[in-house]
C-alpha cells in the first residue's frame, strides 16, 4: 500500500465532513498568482488578486464555488520562476494562473505552461513574441492571454509622440541613446533608430550601450553631452532609479525621455529622495498619474483601506490583476469550470469602463483574425488597444508620464488623457 | 577500508530502489522538488571531487557549470544542433574551459586561488553580456531551449538516473587508487611529490573529473529548465548554494554532498508557504552558518556518529 | 662496486647566505654514508637538493652516471630514490596501509584507476618495518612517533628505491624503536640497498654506516670512516661549539 | 581630457575610501573578509534609516552608520573569525554564507528595490564643462584624510605599531606582551567603521539595494591583490589605477567593458604576481 492510497480515505473522510458541515458544495476553485513578492509590481498584483477573489466570494462566489487563493514567488528570477510555476500545477494544483511576471520570467515559465495547459493569464509580460506564439499556435496556447498591449504596441504610440511633442513642441532635432545592454534595450534601440528617425523626423547622434551593473553614470552623461544630441533617450529597467537619481543629482543638461521602469511606481518620488524630477517615461496604461474610471477608482479606494504599506497605490498591473482575474472567473462561471469551454468563453469577455460618458479603459481582446489598422498585423489574445486619436475602439497601448519638480506624475500624452504638460528640468536650458 | 564491500553495494541498490519508487509515494510537486535537489547533489559533488578532495577550494564553480549550460544551449537553440551532440561537445567544452582554471592551480592555492576562481566566474558573468549577445542572449539569457522531458515524472527519472550515475561512478573512482591519491593531494601535496607522484597529473585529474561532472549536469540542466540566465548562473548565490550542500552534507564523501543538497532544496521548499519571500535565504543561510561554525564535517558524520553511539549503546 | 649517486660541487645560496659550499661525494651500490654535523650544518639542504625539492645555484648531482639535477622530484624517485623526512609528514586522513599505497601505486592515472591495490605488497612492507598488525586500519593521528617513522621508512621503500635518503631517522624514538629500526637498516643493507643518513644518534649510526662526511656551515670539514672523522679536531670543535 | 581628470580623480578616492578597511584586515590577519561588501551594504542603509525614513540630522546618520559598521566588524570577529583562528578558508567560506545572510535581512526589513540616498552634501560643482556634486568631492577629500590617519595610525601610535608586529611575525607579537586578541579586535573594528562610513558614499553617490555589497568588494579585492598584501600606500595608488581605468575605457572603449579589465587585472595579478605592486609578503 502506498502513502498516496492510504492518504486517500483520509483525505476523503476530511472533505466529507467538511462537505457535511458546509451546506456549499464541491471543492473551492484554486487560483494560482505567480510573481515577485518582494518588488512594488508584484505586490500590487497580489493585493489585486486578493480584492478581487473577496469581492467575488462575498457575492456568492462562482456557481456556488468559493475561490482560494495559492502564491508562488518568483523572485523575478527565471528559474525561481519555473519552480513556482511547477508549485502551482503539481503541487497546489490550481486550476487558473494569474501572472505578474516580468517578461523573461514568463518566457522561461512558457513551456510549463504549455505542458500543463492551465488557463494562465498574464498582466506584466509584454513582450510580442509571446503573442506571436499565440498566431503561430492556436490550439497550444489557446489558454493563454496577456492583458498588457505588447511592446510593439506601445513602441508604435511612442514614436507618435515623438513627432508630435518632442519635436514639434520641443524642437527636438536628434536624440542620444543611452540604453542598457540588455535584448529589451536592443530591441527598443532598433524601434527607436528604425522609426523614430524617419517618422518623427529625429535624427540618431549616438548610440550609448551601458552594463545593467553600472553604477556611476557621470562618464555616460559626459558622453551624451558631447555627442551634441537635442536630448537623451534612455532604456532602462533594471537600474532606472538609480541612473535618474544620478541624472538630477549631476544636473545634465540635457532632457530625458524613454522607458525608465522605477517612474512606473506611485513609490518613485519618496525612493529617489526627489532626485527624479523632470524625468518622462512611456508608462502601459493605467499609469501613475492617470485619471480613473468610477470603477477602478472604487478599487483603489478599497486597495487603500485594506494596505497601509508600499505600493500605496497598485501599479498598472494591479488593475490588470484585478479586471482581469474577475473577466476570467465570469468566463468559468459561464461554462461551468476551467475546462474545454473557458477559452472561447474569455475571448469574448470585453469590459468597458467609462469616465465622462467616454470609453476611458477597455479590458477586451483582439480577436484571431481581426487586423489591426496601424501595424496591420494581428494580436490573438492580447488586450485590446487603440493607437490613434480619438481612441474609441479602445483606450492606447500606452500614456507617457512625466514626473515634474512638485512631486507629482503628470500624464503629458496623447492629448486626450493629458492633465500636465511636458516641460523641461529647471536645470536644462531651452532649445 | 576504501574497497568496496557487499554491504557498500547493498546500500547503494537500497538508494536506487528507494529513488525509484519515490513517484509512487510523494506528489508531483514533491517530485518537481526532487529534480532540483537531483540536479544540485550532480553540482556539489563536481564541487566536492575538485574542491573537498584536493583542498582546491574553487569559489567560481558556476563558471564551470556555465560553460556546460550555454554551450549546449547555444548549439542547441542557435545551431539547431541534435541534443545528442550537443550535450557530450558541451561536456567536452567544458573540460576544455576547466583548464583556464587549472593553469592558476600550477602556481598558487589557498585563498588566492579561490579569488582567481570567483573572478573567472564574474568576468564569464560579464563577457557573456558583451560578447557576441547574439548568440549568449546577452542579459536576457537563452529561452526556449529544447527540453528533454515532459511531466515530473520523467523528470524526476532523468535527474534521478543522472545524478545516481554521476554519484555512483564518482564513488567507484574514489575505492580506486586514483581517490586515494587524490584524498592525498589535499592532505600533503608535498608529501605526495615526495611519494613520486606527479601532482600536475592529479590535479589535472581532478579538475577533469570535476569539469565533465560540472559539465554534464549544467547540460541537462539547461534541456530540463528550457531557460537559463547569466543573473542567475555566474552567481554568487548560486555558488553559496553549492558550497554550502558539501559542506553541510560533508565534504570528502560523495553521500554528503546528496544529503546537503536534498536538505538544502527541502529546507527551501518547506519554508515557501511561510515565506514566499527571498527572505526565506535569511533561515536558510543562518542554519548553513550555525551547522558550518559548530559541525564542520557537516551531517553526514553527524549521522555516522549517531549510528555509532546508538550501535554501542545496543551492544 | 659501482658508483650510484655522484654530487659535484653542490652550491647552494639563500641571498648573502651559503648553505651549501661545494660539496663533492660519490656514493656506490651497498655504501652507507653519514653527513655529519651540527644543527644548521646544511644537511638537510642537500637532500632536499638530491631529490629536487630545492634547486642547487650551481654543481650537478648524477644518478647511475645520468645528470639528474634539472628534473622534477617525481621523476627522481622514478630513478629509483626516495628519502625520509626529520618531521614525519604522513596522509592524516589516510589508513597506514593507504598511506604505504600512495608510495607504490602506478604513476599513470589510468592505471590507477585500473588497477586494484596490491594489498598483499602494501601489508608485507608494514610488517617488515614493524608496525603492527592492528595498526594497519588505523590513521597517524592514533600512532607513536616510533611508528610513524616506520611509516615513513615504508611509505619510501613502496616507491621501491635502490638508494635511501634517510634524515634523523632515530630522532624521537625509545631505545627499543631505535634497535628494531637498525635492525631494519642492517637487514636492507644485506639486501644491497644504498643509504645516505643524517642522525644526531651516533651510537646508534656508527655501526650502521661505512663513510662518514662532517659537513659545517655548508662546507666539507672532515671525510674518512666514522671514527676517523669522530676523532677529528675540527669535527670535535663544530659540535662542541653548538653545545 | 579634464573630464577624465576630475571623473578619474572621483571615482577613485570612493574605491580608495571603500578599500581601505578591508586592506586592513588582510594586513593584519591575513583573512579575506567576504562580507567586508555587507559593511558598506549596512552603513548605507543605517544612515538611509535614520536620515531619511526617521528624518533625523545627516550627522547622526553617518555616525550611527559607523557605529554599527563598527559593532558588525567586532561581533564577525568575536563569531566568526576567532572560533575558525588560522583556517583562512573555513573564514572566508563563513564571510561568504554572513554575506548571504545579511543580504536576506536587508530583504526581509527593507524589501528588495532600489532606495536612493539623499547626497550627504547636496549640489554640484561645473568645472570646465564637467559636472562634480559635492558629495564626491568630500568622499574623494575623506577618502585621503583617512588613508592619512590610518597611515600614521598604524606607523606612530603604539596600538598602531603592535597591529603591524602581529602582521608581521603573531607569536613574536605574542611574546612581546602584545595582546593580540584585543588587536585583532580594534582591528576588525576599525575596519567595520570604516567599512559603514564609506558605504554611506557608496551608496550616495551610486544606490541602496540588498545586491550592492558584491561590485564593492570585487573593487576592493581588485586594489587589495594588485596594491599589495597591507600595503596602505598601495591601495592609494592602485585604487587610482583602477578608477583610472574604468573611466577611460568608458569613455574611450565602451562602457560595457568596464568590469571586465578589474578582473583582468585581479587574474592576471593573482597568477603571474600574488604580491602585488607594493605588497611585502606572499600569503600560500
Amino acid at each position: 500500500m502506498t502513502i498516496k492510497s492510504w492518504l486517500k480515505p483520509v483525505v476523503s473522510g476530511v472533505a466529507i465532513s467538511a462537505i457535511s458541515m458546509a451546506s456549499l458544495a464541491a471543492e473551492p476553485i484554486k487560483v494560482g498568482f505567480i510573481g515577485s513578492m518582494s518588488s512594488d509590481s508584484g505586490l500590487s498584483g497580489l493585493r489585486a488578486a486578493e480584492i478581487a477573489i473577496d469581492e467575488i466570494n462575498n457575492t456568492g462566489g462562482v456557481n456556488g464555488q468559493q475561490v482560494e487563493l495559492v502564491t508562488a514567488d518568483t523572485r523575478e528570477d527565471p528559474t525561481e520562476g519555473i519552480k513556482a510555476y511547477e508549485f502551482l500545477a503539481e503541487s497546489a494544483e490550481v486550476d487558473f494562473i494569474v501572472s505578474s511576471s516580468i517578461d523573461d520570467v514568463s518566457l522561461a515559465w512558457m513551456p510549463r505552461f504549455l505542458e500543463y495547459q492551465i488557463p494562465t493569464l498574464d498582466t506584466w509580460a509584454s513582450y510580442v513574441g509571446i503573442i506571436d506564439m499565440v498566431k503561430d499556435d492556436p490550439e497550444g496556447m489557446k489558454n493563454y492571454f496577456m492583458n498588457v498591449a505588447s511592446d510593439e504596441a506601445l513602441a508604435t504610440l511612442y514614436i507618435n509622440f515623438g513627432a508630435d511633442v518632442l519635436k514639434a513642441k520641443m524642437g527636438f532635432e536628434s536624440v542620444v541613446i543611452l540604453a542598457e545592454d540588455t535584448a529589451f534595450g536592443e530591441a527598443i534601440t532598433g524601434l527607436v533608430t528604425e522609426a523614430l528617425a524617419p517618422v518623427a523626423g529625429i535624427e540618431v547622434k549616438e548610440v550609448i550601450k551601458y552594463d545593467i551593473t553600472t553604477n556611476d553614470f557621470a562618464p555616460l552623461f559626459s558622453k551624451a553631452e558631447q555627442s551634441g544630441a537635442d536630448f537623451i533617450y534612455q532604456i532602462s529597467t533594471v537600474n532606472a532609479a538609480g541612473l535618474s537619481a544620478q541624472y538630477v543629482k549631476l544636473q545634465v543638461p540635457l532632457a530625458m525621455t524613454g522607458v525608465n521602469v522605477a517612474a512606473l511606481g506611485h513609490e518613485y518620488w519618496t525612493d529617489t529622495g526627489g532626485a527624479g524630477a523632470g524625468i518622462s517615461t512611456l508608462s502601459p496604461i493605467p499609469a501613475v498619474g492617470l485619471d480613473l474610471d468610477p470603477v477602478s477608482a472604487e478599487f483603489v479606494a478599497t486597495y487603500q483601506s485594506r494596505y497601509t504599506s508600499r505600493p500605496v497605490m497598485p501599479h498598472f498591473n494591479g488593475f490588470n490583476v484585478y479586471h482581469g482575474l474577475k473577466q476570467a472567473l465570469a468566463a468559468a462561471g459561464e461554462v461551468g469550470g476551467f475546462g474545454d469551454g473557458w477559452s472561447a468563453a474569455m475571448e469574448k469577455q470585453d469590459l468597458k469602463l467609462m469616465k465622462d460618458g467616454e470609453l476611458w479603459l477597455r479590458y477586451g481582446w483582439w480577436q484571431h483574425d481581426e487586423i489591426e489598422p496601424v501595424t496591420g498585423r494581428t494580436y490573438p489574445h492580447n488586450i485590446r488597444f487603440d493607437l490613434s486619436e480619438p481612441f474609441d475602439d479602445g483606450a492606447p497601448s500606452m500614456v507617457v508620464v512625466q514626473w515634474h519638480e512638485d512631486g507629482k506624475p503628470y500624464v503629458v500624452y496623447p492629448e486626450k488623457y493629458a492633465n500636465g504638460e511636458f516641460v523641461l528640468p529647471s536645470w536644462v536650458p531651452a532649445k | 577500508m576504501k574497497l568496496i564491500e557487499k554491504k557498500h553495494l547493498v546500500a547503494w541498490g537500497a538508494f536506487l530502489l528507494i529513488m525509484l519508487l519515490m513517484p509512487n509515494f510523494v506528489s508531483n510537486g514533491t517530485l518537481r522538488i526532487f529534480i532540483f535537489a537531483n540536479f544540485l547533489a550532480i553540482f556539489a559533488i563536481s564541487w566536492d571531487v575538485l574542491s573537498g578532495r584536493t583542498g582546491y577550494i574553487s569559489f567560481g564553480h558556476p563558471f564551470l557549470i556555465g560553460i556546460g549550460v550555454y554551450a549546449t544551449a547555444i548549439m542547441s537553440k542557435r545551431f539547431g544542433m541534435p541534443v545528442e551532440y550537443s550535450i557530450p561537445l558541451a561536456v567536452l567544452i567544458t573540460m576544455l574551459g576547466s583548464v583556464l582554471i587549472f593553469l592558476p592551480a600550477l602556481r598558487i592555492k589557498g585563498s588566492y586561488f579561490a579569488l582567481v576562481t570567483l573572478a573567472f566566474m564574474e568576468l564569464a558573468y560579464q563577457l557573456v553580456q558583451v560578447v557576441r549577445p547574439d548568440l549568449t542572449g546577452g542579459t536576457r539569457g537563452i529561452f526556449g531551449i529544447k527540453t528533454l522531458t515532459r511531466g515530473a515524472e520523467n523528470g524526476f527519472y532523468m535527474s534521478m538516473s543522472l545524478m545516481f550515475a554521476v554519484a555512483f561512478s564518482a564513488w567507484l573512482i574514489m575505492r580506486t587508487q586514483l581517490g586515494t591519491a587524490l584524498s592525498a593531494l589535499g592532505m600533503q601535496e608535498e608529501s605526495l611529490e615526495g611519494s613520486g607522484k606527479s601532482t600536475t597529473k592529479l590535479k589535472l585529474a581532478a579538475f577533469m573529473l570535476s569539469a565533465f561532472i560540472a559539465g554534464l549536469g549544467g547540460a541537462f540542466y539547461a534541456h530540463y529548465v528550457g531557460a537559463i540566465a547569466p543573473r542567475t548562473l555566474f552567481d554568487i548565490n548560486f555558488l553559496f548554494t553549492i558550497i554550502v550542500a558539501v559542506l553541510l552534507g560533508g565534504s570528502g564523501t560523495i553521500i554528503g554532498p546528496i544529503i546537503g543538497a536534498f536538505f538544502l532544496t527541502f529546507l527551501l521548499e518547506f519554508l515557501r508557504p511561510y515565506l514566499p519571500g527571498a527572505g526565506r535565504y535569511f533561515i536558510y543561510g543562518a542554519i548553513a552558518l550555525l551547522l558550518y561554525m559548530y559541525q564542520p564535517k557537516g551531517i553526514y558524520n553527524l549521522l555516522e556518529k549517531l549510528y555509532q553511539r546508538w550501535r554501542g549503546g545496543a551492544a | 662496486m659501482k658508483p650510484v649517486l655522484e654530487v659535484r660541487n653542490l652550491v647552494k645560496r639563500f641571498g648573502a647566505l651559503v648553505a651549501t659550499n661545494d660539496v663533492s661525494f660519490t656514493l656506490h651500490e651497498g655504501e652507507s654514508m653519514t653527513l655529519l654535523g651540527p644543527n644548521g650544518a646544511g644537511k638537510t639542504t642537500i637532500f632536499s637538493q638530491i631529490m629536487g625539492e630545492l634547486q642547487q645555484s650551481a654543481g650537478s648531482i648524477h644518478l647511475y652516471s645520468e645528470e639528474i639535477s634539472r628534473l622534477k622530484p617525481a621523476a627522481r624517485i622514478k630513478r629509483q630514490i626516495a628519502r625520509t623526512y626529520q618531521v614525519p609528514r604522513p596522509f592524516a586522513e589516510l589508513t597506514v596501509l593507504e598511506n604505504i599505497r600512495i608510495g607504490h601505486m602506478p604513476n599513470s592515472i589510468w592505471d590507477m584507476l585500473r588497477q586494484r591495490p596490491d594489498l598483499e605488497y602494501e601489508r608485507q612492507l608494514a610488517h617488515k618495518v614493524g608496525l603492527a598488525e592492528a595498526d594497519y586500519e588505523r590513521t597517524p593521528a592514533e600512532l607513536s612517533m616510533g611508528d610513524l617513522r616506520k611509516l615513513e621508512m615504508a611509505r619510501s621503500m613502496a616507491c621501491k628505491p635502490k638508494i635511501m635518503l634517510l634524515d634523523e631517522v632515530f630522532a624521537g624514538l625509545t631505545a627499543a624503536e631505535v634497535s628494531q629500526i637498525s635492525e631494519l637498516i642492517l637487514k636492507m643493507r644485506a639486501d644491497g640497498m644504498t643509504f645516505l643518513m643524517v642522525s644526531h644518534d651516533l651510537p646508534a649510526l656508527k655501526p650502521l654506516v661505512d663513510t662518514a662526511i662532517a659537513i659545517n656551515q655548508g662546507a666539507e670539514i672532515a671525510r674518512g670512516s666514522f671514527d676517523q672523522v669522530m676523532a677529528n679536531p675540527a669535527v670535535l670543535s663544530s659540535y662542541l661549539g653548538e653545545v | 581630457m579634464t573630464q577624465i581628470i576630475i571623473q578619474g580623480m572621483l571615482l577613485s578616492g570612493l574605491y580608495a575610501l571603500i578599500a581601505i578597511g578591508f586592506t586592513l584586515i588582510f594586513s593584519v590577519g591575513r583573512v579575506l573578509n567576504l562580507a567586508y561588501g555587507a559593511y558598506l551594504m549596512i552603513g548605507g542603509y543605517v544612515y538611509f534609516y535614520i536620515s531619511q525614513q526617521l528624518g533625523l540630522p545627516k550627522g547622526i546618520g553617518l555616525i550611527l552608520a559607523a557605529a554599527v559598521g563598527c559593532l558588525a566588524g567586532l561581533l564577525k570577529y568575536r563569531f566568526i573569525a576567532k572560533p575558525l583562528k588560522g583556517n583562512h578558508v573555513a573564514i572566508e567560506i563563513a564571510t561568504l554564507i554572513l554575506a548571504i545572510v545579511i543580504q536576506s535581512a536587508i530583504i526581509l526589513v527593507f524589501g528588495e528595490s532600489t532606495k536612493i540616498l539623499h547626497s550627504l552634501v547636496p549640489g554640484i560643482v561645473r568645472l570646465e564643462g564637467v559636472t562634480a556634486p559635492w558629495s564626491n568631492i568630500l568622499a574623494t577629500g575623506l577618502s585621503w584624510v583617512l588613508i592619512i590617519a590610518v597611515f600614521i595610525f598604524v606607523r606612530q601610535s603604539h596600538t598602531g605599531r603592535a597591529m603591524l608586529a602581529v602582521s608581521q611575525d603573531p607569536k613574536g607579537a605574542a611574546i612581546c606582551g602584545i595582546n593580540g586578541e584585543w588587536i585583532n579586535m580594534v582591528t576588525w573594528g576599525i575596519s567595520g567603521l570604516l567599512g559603514g562610513v564609506a558605504g554611506v558614499f557608496f551608496a550616495s553617490y551610486t544606490q541602496l539595494s540588498p545586491f550592492m555589497w558584491v561590485g564593492p568588494l570585487i573593487v576592493t579585492v581588485a586594489i587589495v591583490i594588485v596594491g599589495g598584501i597591507g600595503s596602505i600606500i598601495g591601495t592609494l595608488i592602485v585604487a587610482h589605477i583602477i578608477g583610472f581605468l574604468e573611466v577611460i575605457v568608458v569613455s574611450y572603449i565602451a562602457p560595457e567593458l568596464r568590469g571586465i579589465f578589474t578582473m583582468l587585472l585581479i587574474i592576471l595579478f593573482l597568477i603571474f604576481r600574488p604580491r602585488g605592486l607594493f605588497g611585502r609578503e606572499e600569503l600560500a
